[in-house]
């Protein structure tokens, strides 16, 4: 594995009002890391994660990919320089079908959607690789519904064919396992493990299980701070950790 | 420059200014806690305005007749919640513009089948009708007088309602948080339709002050309701203060158009020239003026802080 | 045979009924239902205009009726001239350069207009769409040169190749073929790459922007489109009418639009031309029954809001469409 | 039993959440609600509250059925809701948050007052007039027992009563429930402190996937080793 | 919608076949919104002239139909439309409002139909766009203005300020004035119409100017509206007010009622009035009063005389229908008897009439109305004629 910083965030800090979401935040996701951040709910996790994606924009400090100071671009350029996301709260166009969603995402990178004249749903080139996207989640069957018709589990499964069908560098996972059974869970845990190391992804995640089963490193995030970061193990042991976070005393 | 005049119509704008801002204070307050558009509202303005008349008429006293029409607009207001507003909320604003345009159409053909359309003129009392002379040469009409003070009146005391009573704060709760008001024991619907009836009091109690000027008439709603829009939008949807400080501002501005934009366009141009640009221009001042605001601020002056 | 489901048999259906009744009726000396048909069609195209933006892109647009108003005037400012002199620039009856007018003001207003708008969301956009459509109806309603708001009477069609507008068919025949084709042309935008990223942009525009797409600029791009064939609708009313009043443009003939639409239903291709249908017969008939007729038209107006979702091409769908 | 739901379901549009959910509360009791995230807590709540429809079962409160019924009635009846995030009112001002909602529809004896809210918070003390927005998390905690008790509950209804909170100030929430409880006010509390829940409470519940599939003692879950690691993951 | 057009077809089958001995008018109005004020007087009228003449003209039966406009050319033009081309009626007449009628005329004209304007007279009707089968009942609207101009002048006014509403009859109105007015206009004002009724601007800014007079012309409720305003203005002694068509039958009732005693005494000018001494006004509104209970307005005198001249030229020509010619000659000669006298017509069919100066007084049954002063003048052509090629 090689250990060239992908994603480099420095001081990032964004309040609301009074209330700070992140506070002086430093991070870096290597290439090819999987790298999990943990902490208690209203600890800045999705904030920090809008501010990687630029649906916020930070107070204060710097955001850089593979060099590139992106602090300030908006969302949509963020997207083509190669980061998504999967969201928290399933964000999908409902009213469209499933491989309609997926197929959206290769479109995103086949050149400019300024194109009026051919049917979109017609173009193979596109429609063919978001179907193996599709099958990859194992949604084959589910491909033609309307994405309002599947379930909650099946959406959080449409969350990863899209991350994966937008083949961005850097995926963004935020709580991709919630409202998951175990069976499930484990499922999509199998899943990313096969994908570690052909993409850099930071995962947020309360499934502790699975996040000391899939990261190479874990940042611990609680009040909008980073407490530490560290290695499963190191994580384990550390007793800051144990006490802000696993509420241990 | 004649300053006499220029306090005149500062007087007239200010008065044109309260005015809206009755209409507009029940719009944003209803769009504010109910998140309902409501172009039915000048209707409610309107039939305000007819129901004061026909009372002035019958019991020959105008300021009694306000007294018992504005329970009884409040009632109207408050059976349009019941009828048709309460069933719009969960859907989108889309549906609100369409549903409240066709209640226009109906509030209006009624108004028309029951007052007629003649309209009605409004009798004043005559301590009412006369003028008052502010200062040397600077008259205007007594009744003006009296709505810029219910104007000033009213906003104090919505700003009083809003800001320290308990149903001030309700109303603020339910506008940023109404699942959390209603799971803390608060019955939510009756705290809409009472801020409905109260959005209707208010744009009734416009079209009563107004009526004795320009007579109670159909279709006068119908003109209101988009300066009044204009307002909320450019104050900040849900924004009490907002729609005060946009009345003032358009109400002054509206005034200030008609009153000087001919004198000041013939310093460029023909004095005939600019006595036909003058009334094409102020015509679409307050428009220019909303586009420009919300070019530079999306949410107008002053968005509210939820949502 | 081919194999349709039931909105493409109402689709076909109904638009075969529009192209064979009304010529019909004028053969029969019924010049007036012709005239009602043409009046309906063009107002369907504007229409099918709106439910690209409204339907597909769901952008509510309260301001449209200016289009068509602008287009109308593309049509009888350079007529007017031709006729009395003056404004030597457009004075012309050429009705190809009545087309490009029409539809390039429309386009560049649109532009203009839809970059400020576009800033806004939900109810703002609503209101500042509306707002820029009492504006058009302002500044016409001003310009003394074309009589105001009392309106621009016009002797004289647009002169077209091959095409006589004076003759009621062939006025007919060119709308609705117009409509016919701008329905096509809706229909291939919609499905297009750019359409189904509009289509996304209306259900998920946060999804989008992950993705990589800058919605605005696609909404912009729909909302220029849109106001240049809602412009055209306006060129083939002004050739209607012969008389161009900014009434055109008022606030209230934008709401009526948006009901032909949600009347008919969105995002369907038929739906708009099934409400515009609707909507003037229904006016037809009612105002020839009382004065009062605004009365049951404001209920039934209430009434499909509330109880008809998805407007009436909405019956017609079966499950799974 | 002051609470009883028995067989609850519930769902969220086409998706189910609750499948038979069985719980009961005493008067005077506390009871906690376990489970990992996702499992069906704050559905669970939610649907006491008559904030998410229940879709079948029932749920009586002092012989009272609640399901269909309003939110609002629902409160009404002495049960006092501390949601999940909190959810403060960010435009009222501390002081306006306590009494904006406030009432003693049971009429009790010795009721809630602001001043009692604020003796139990003395940090909320010098806030009074802060916007909602502009207090901590902590703080907001705190206000949203306060306003909750300001209703005068027979139950206190809390979902997650000290998430993302400091070691310090769940302390003060942990020691403000004990107080309660020695009003007598019943409280159903969900949270992941294990540790100070137990203490606290007099029975436990376990939901997995929107059933109950454990309930107890607080001693009797100490000491089921295999409940806890398979159903909490400690 | 398939149903609908074959219940359309059928139903047109069968009224669209002759009926013989009938003479079909169409008559536009405003029904609706604020202008039905006028309109519904206007109906009275006409329903009045219906009885008057049994419902016939010589042998034919007379079918008459109303329409409304809505206060808005363009369904002014589409009921014209919808009449000529639907109704196929043979005269086309009413038209309260110079936009409406601007708007609808040709639909009538071009159809060979012969249109008669019971009130709207905007220049290019009797100018540029003057028609051979295009009638008034009324007057060109430049025309009361213009008699107001010298009512000004004989009384020795030095300066005015003018405020109308911008629109067709509007700017008219202020043209006659400033034609025949030998003073200094101090200002114009043109306020949007018909949507504003709220003149505190315009009156502060008329007050300012320091004229010795006001002109002003608002028709319908917005003259109820201004009069109301310029009396709590106070002007009445040092900005003595002249209007046309502001004051009338229709709004005085509501002074009346509203105890708006400032209106007793003003002076306008009009070519007709309730106390005109003739048999058919006598009678006119000896009637009126008595079926509607109150005066009839000026715009229901003239709609009340439209009736009269189609009977006088359907008469003409023996109930000979397709004797255009005939009948266009009859309408010229004017051989009716008018609510206001004889008069004649000039080329361009705008009648040539005296103008009254009047005044509002209480009348003998104590209700408001209004008397003749003096006459101005006993009949001129207007303005437009010249241009008026036929």
């Amino acid at each position: 594995m090689t250990k060239l910083p992908l994603l480099q965030v420095a001081a990032l800090r964004k309040s609301f009002g009074g209330v700070v979401a992140t506070d002086d935040v430093h991070l870096d996701v290597n290439k090819g890391e999987l790298h999990a951040i943990i902490g208690p709910n209203g600890a800045g996790k999705t904030t920090l994660i809008s501010q990687l994606s630029g649906a916020l924009m930070p107070d204060k400090g710097s955001i850089s990919l593979d060099g590139v100071d992106i602090t300030s671009a908006p969302a949509y350029k963020r997207a083509r320089l190669g980061i998504t996301r999967s969201f928290q709260i399933t964000s999908l166009v409902m009213e469209m079908s499933v491989l309609d969603n997926v197929a959206l995402a290769v479109q995103a990178r086949k050149g400019s959607s300024f194109r009026f004249i051919k049917p979109a749903r017609k173009i193979a080139e596109i429609r063919d690789e978001a179907m193996t996207y599709v099958r990859k989640l194992g949604l084959r069957k589910r491909a033609h519904e309307p994405t309002s018709a599947l379930s909650h589990g099946e959406h959080r499964q449409m969350e990863i064919a899209i991350a994966l069908a937008s083949e961005a560098e850097l995926m963004l996972l935020d709580e991709p396992m919630a409202g998951l059974g175990p069976e499930e869970s484990r499922l999509l845990t199998d899943f990313l493990l096969e994908l570690k190391g052909s993409r850099s992804i930071l995962l947020i995640e309360h499934d502790m299980d699975a996040v000391f089963a899939l990261a190479d490193r874990i940042s611990v995030l609680v009040y909008g701070r980073i407490i530490a970061t560290g290695t499963p193990d190191e994580i384990r042991a550390n007793s800051d950790v144990r006490h802000a976070y696993l509420g241990e005393e | 420059m004649d300053y006499t005049l220029l306090i005149v119509q500062m007087l007239n704008g200010l008065q044109l200014g309260l005015l809206l801002f009755l209409v507009a204070s029940g719009l944003t307050l209803v769009f504010g806690i109910l998140d309902f558009v409501n172009l039915a509202h000048g209707s409610i303005y309107m039939v305000g305005a007819f129901i004061c008349a026909s009372l002035t008429l019958w019991l020959g006293n105008f300021l009694l007749a306000v007294v018992i029409a504005l329970p009884l607009t409040g009632a109207v207001g408050y059976a349009i919640e019941v009828l048709v507003a309460r069933r719009l909320y969960d859907k989108d604003h889309l549906d609100h513009v369409l549903g409240t345009f066709g209640l226009i159409l109906v509030l209006d053909t009624l108004a028309h089948m029951i007052w007629g359309p003649a309209g009605i003129t409004v009798p004043l009392p005559a301590w009412l009708d006369g003028q008052v002379e502010i200062f040397d040469g600077a008259v205007i009409p007594t009744f003006r007088l009296l709505i810029i003070a219910v104007g000033l009146a009213v906003a104090g005391g919505l700003f009083w309602l809003v800001n320290y009573t308990k149903l001030g704060m309700l109303i603020r709760a339910g506008a940023s948080n109404r699942t959390m008001v209603a799971a803390l024991g608060v019955d939510i619907q009756t705290l809409f339709a009472l801020v409905f009836a109260l959005g209707a009091m208010l744009a009734g109690l416009a079209g009563m002050l107004i009526a004795p000027i320009t007579t109670a008439s159909i279709g006068m709603g119908g003109q209101i309701i988009i300066t009044a829009f204009v307002v909320i939008i450019i104050g900040g949807i849900g924004s009490m203060k907002g729609a005060f400080i946009a009345a003032l501002l358009v109400g002054v501005i509206d005034t200030m158009g008609r009153s000087f934009l001919d004198s000041g366009f013939a310093l460029f141009m023909s004095r005939d020239a600019a006595e036909t640009a003058a009334p094409a221009v102020s015509a679409m001042m307050i428009y220019i003026l909303m586009a420009a605001i919300l070019a530079f601020k999306p949410q107008g002056l002053f968005p509210p802080k939820v949502r | 045979m081919l194999k349709m489901n039931k909105t493409g048999w109402v689709t076909l259906i109904g638009m075969a009924a529009l192209a064979i009744l009304p010529p019909l009726l004028l053969l029969n000396g019924q010049a007036f239902y012709m005239d009602l048909a043409t009046r309906l069609v063009i107002l369907a195209i504007a229409a099918v205009s709106l439910n690209l933006i409204l339907g597909f892109g769901g952008l509510v647009s309260f301001g449209h009726a200016a289009f068509i108003g602008l287009g109308a005037y593309a049509v009888g400012i350079p007529a007017y001239h031709s006729m009395w002199g003056g404004f030597d620039l457009i004075a012309s009856s050429n009705g190809l350069l009545h087309l490009a007018l029409a539809v390039g003001v429309s386009a560049l207003f649109a532009l203009i207009t839809g970059a400020i708008s576009l800033r806004t969301k939900g109810v703002y956009f609503i209101m500042i769409t509306m707002a820029f459509g009492q504006m058009a109806f302002f500044l016409f309603q001003s310009l003394e040169a074309y009589n105001g708001d009392d309106g621009l009477t016009i002797d004289l069609r647009s002169e077209l190749p091959f095409l006589n507008l004076d003759e009621p068919m062939q006025l007919y025949a060119l709308s609705y073929g117009s409509l016919v084709l701008v329905m096509l042309l809706v229909r291939m935008i919609v499905n297009s790459r750019f359409g189904v990223v509009l289509q996304g942009s209306k259900g998920n525009a946060e999804r989008m922007v992950t993705l990589g797409y800058n919605p605005y600029v696609y909404r912009l791009t729909a909302y220029v489109i849109s106001g240049a064939i809602c412009g055209y609708a306006g060129f083939l009313l002004g050739n209607f009418t012969t008389f161009i009043s900014p009434d055109m443009m008022h606030w209230t003939r934008s709401g009526e639009l948006m009901f032909m639409v949600i009347l008919g239903g969105v995002s369907t291709m038929f739906g708009p031309v099934l409400g515009a249908s609707i909507f003037i017969l229904l006016e037809e008939v009612l105002s020839s029954f009382t004065t009062y007729w605004h009365l049951p038209f404001g209920l039934m107006l209430i009434g499909v809001v509330l109880f008809i979702r998805g407007g009436l091409m909405g019956l017609f769908k079966g499950k799974g469409e | 039993m002051m609470l009883k739901i028995s067989n609850l379901t519930t769902h969220y549009g086409p998706s189910q959440a609750l499948f038979g959910l069985d719980l009961h509360i005493g008067t005077g009791e506390v009871a906690t609600l376990l489970g990992r995230n996702g499992m069906g807590k704050t559905t669970t709540i939610n649907s006491i509250m008559g904030i998410v429809p229940a879709s079948g079962g029932s749920i009586t409160f002092d012989g009272v059925e609640l399901v269909g019924r309003a939110s609002f009635k629902t409160a009404n009846l002495g049960l006092g809701l501390v949601p999940e995030g909190r959810q403060i009112f960010p435009n009222l001002t501390l002081e306006e948050n306590l009494i904006a909602t406030a009432s003693n529809h049971l009429k009790q004896d010795n009721p809630w007052t602001m001043d009692k809210v604020l003796n139990m918070f003395p940090s909320l003390q010098d806030r009074r007039k802060f916007m909602g927005n502009l207090l901590s998390g902590g703080e907001q905690q705190m206000l949203a027992i306060g306003r909750a008790l300001m209703t005068n509950p027979k139950l206190l209804i809390l979902d997650e009563a000290t998430e993302g909170l400091a070691p310090l100030v769940r302390q003060i929430i942990w020691d403000a429930l004990a107080l309660i409880r020695e009003t007598g006010t019943s409280i159903l509390v969900v949270d992941k402190n294990l540790k100070d829940l137990l203490r606290l409470a007099d029975r436990n519940f376990i939901i997995e996937r929107g059933k109950i599939v454990w309930s107890g003692t607080s001693d009797e879950l100490r000491a089921d080793r295999e409940a806890l690691h398979r159903y909490l993951g400690v | 919608m398939k149903k609908f057009w074959g219940a359309a077809l059928g139903a047109l089958m069968v009224s669209g076949a002759l009926q013989a001995g009938e003479v079909k008018i169409g008559f536009v109005s405003t029904l609706s919104t604020g202008g039905a004020v006028i309109g519904n007087d206007i109906k009275k009228a006409v329903d009045l002239a219906m009885e008057h003449i049994g419902g016939k003209m010589g042998d034919l039966d007379v079918n008459l139909m109303y329409s409304d406009d809505g206060f808005k050319p363009e369904t002014g033009k589409q009921v014209t439309d919808k009449l000529v081309k639907q109704d196929g009626v043979d005269f086309v007449a009413g038209y309260i409002w110079s936009h409406v009628l601007l708007a609808s005329r040709k639909s009538a004209l071009d159809n060979g139909k012969f249109l008669i304007s019971t009130n709207a007279g905007p220049g290019p009707v009797a100018g540029k766009l003057c028609n051979k089968n295009f009638f008034t009942t009324s007057w060109q609207n430049d025309q009361g203005p213009e008699a107001m101009g010298e009512v000004l002048n004989q009384k020795g006014v030095k300066s005015l300020y003018i405020i109308a509403p911008n629109y067709a009859a509007g700017k008219g109105m202020v043209a006659g004035v400033k034609r025949t007015f030998k003073g200094e206009v101090l200002g114009t004002d043109m306020t949007k119409w018909p949507t504003q009724l709220d003149f505190s601007a315009e009156l502060a800014k008329a007050k300012a100017s320091g004229a010795e007079g006001l002109f002003v012309f608002y028709p319908g409720k917005a003259g109820g509206a201004f009069m109301k305003q310029y009396q709590q203005s106070g002007l009445k002694s040092s900005l003595p007010l002249y209007t046309a068509f502001t004051i009338d039958a229709l709004s005085l009732p509501k002074f009346q009622a509203a105890g708006f005693t400032d209106v007793i005494g003003s002076q306008f000018t009009g070519h007709w009035d309730p106390n005109l001494d003739n048999a058919q006004n006598k009678r006119f509104v000896a009637d009126f009063k008595a079926k509607y209970g109150s005066y009839p307005s000026p715009y229901a005198a003239q709609s009340y005389d439209s009736i009269f001249l189609i009977k006088s030229a359907v008469e003409a020509v023996n109930g000979n229908l397709e004797d255009k010619d005939g009948i266009r000659a009859a309408l010229e000669a004017v051989n009716y008897p008018s609510v206001r006298g004889k008069y004649t017509l000039n080329t361009n069919h705008i009648p040539m009439q005296p103008w009254y100066l009047r005044e509002v007084v209480v009348g003998d049954d104590g209700v408001w109305t209004t008397k003749i002063v003096k006459t101005i003048h006993e009949g001129r052509a207007d303005n437009y004629a010249k241009d008026c090629k036929m």
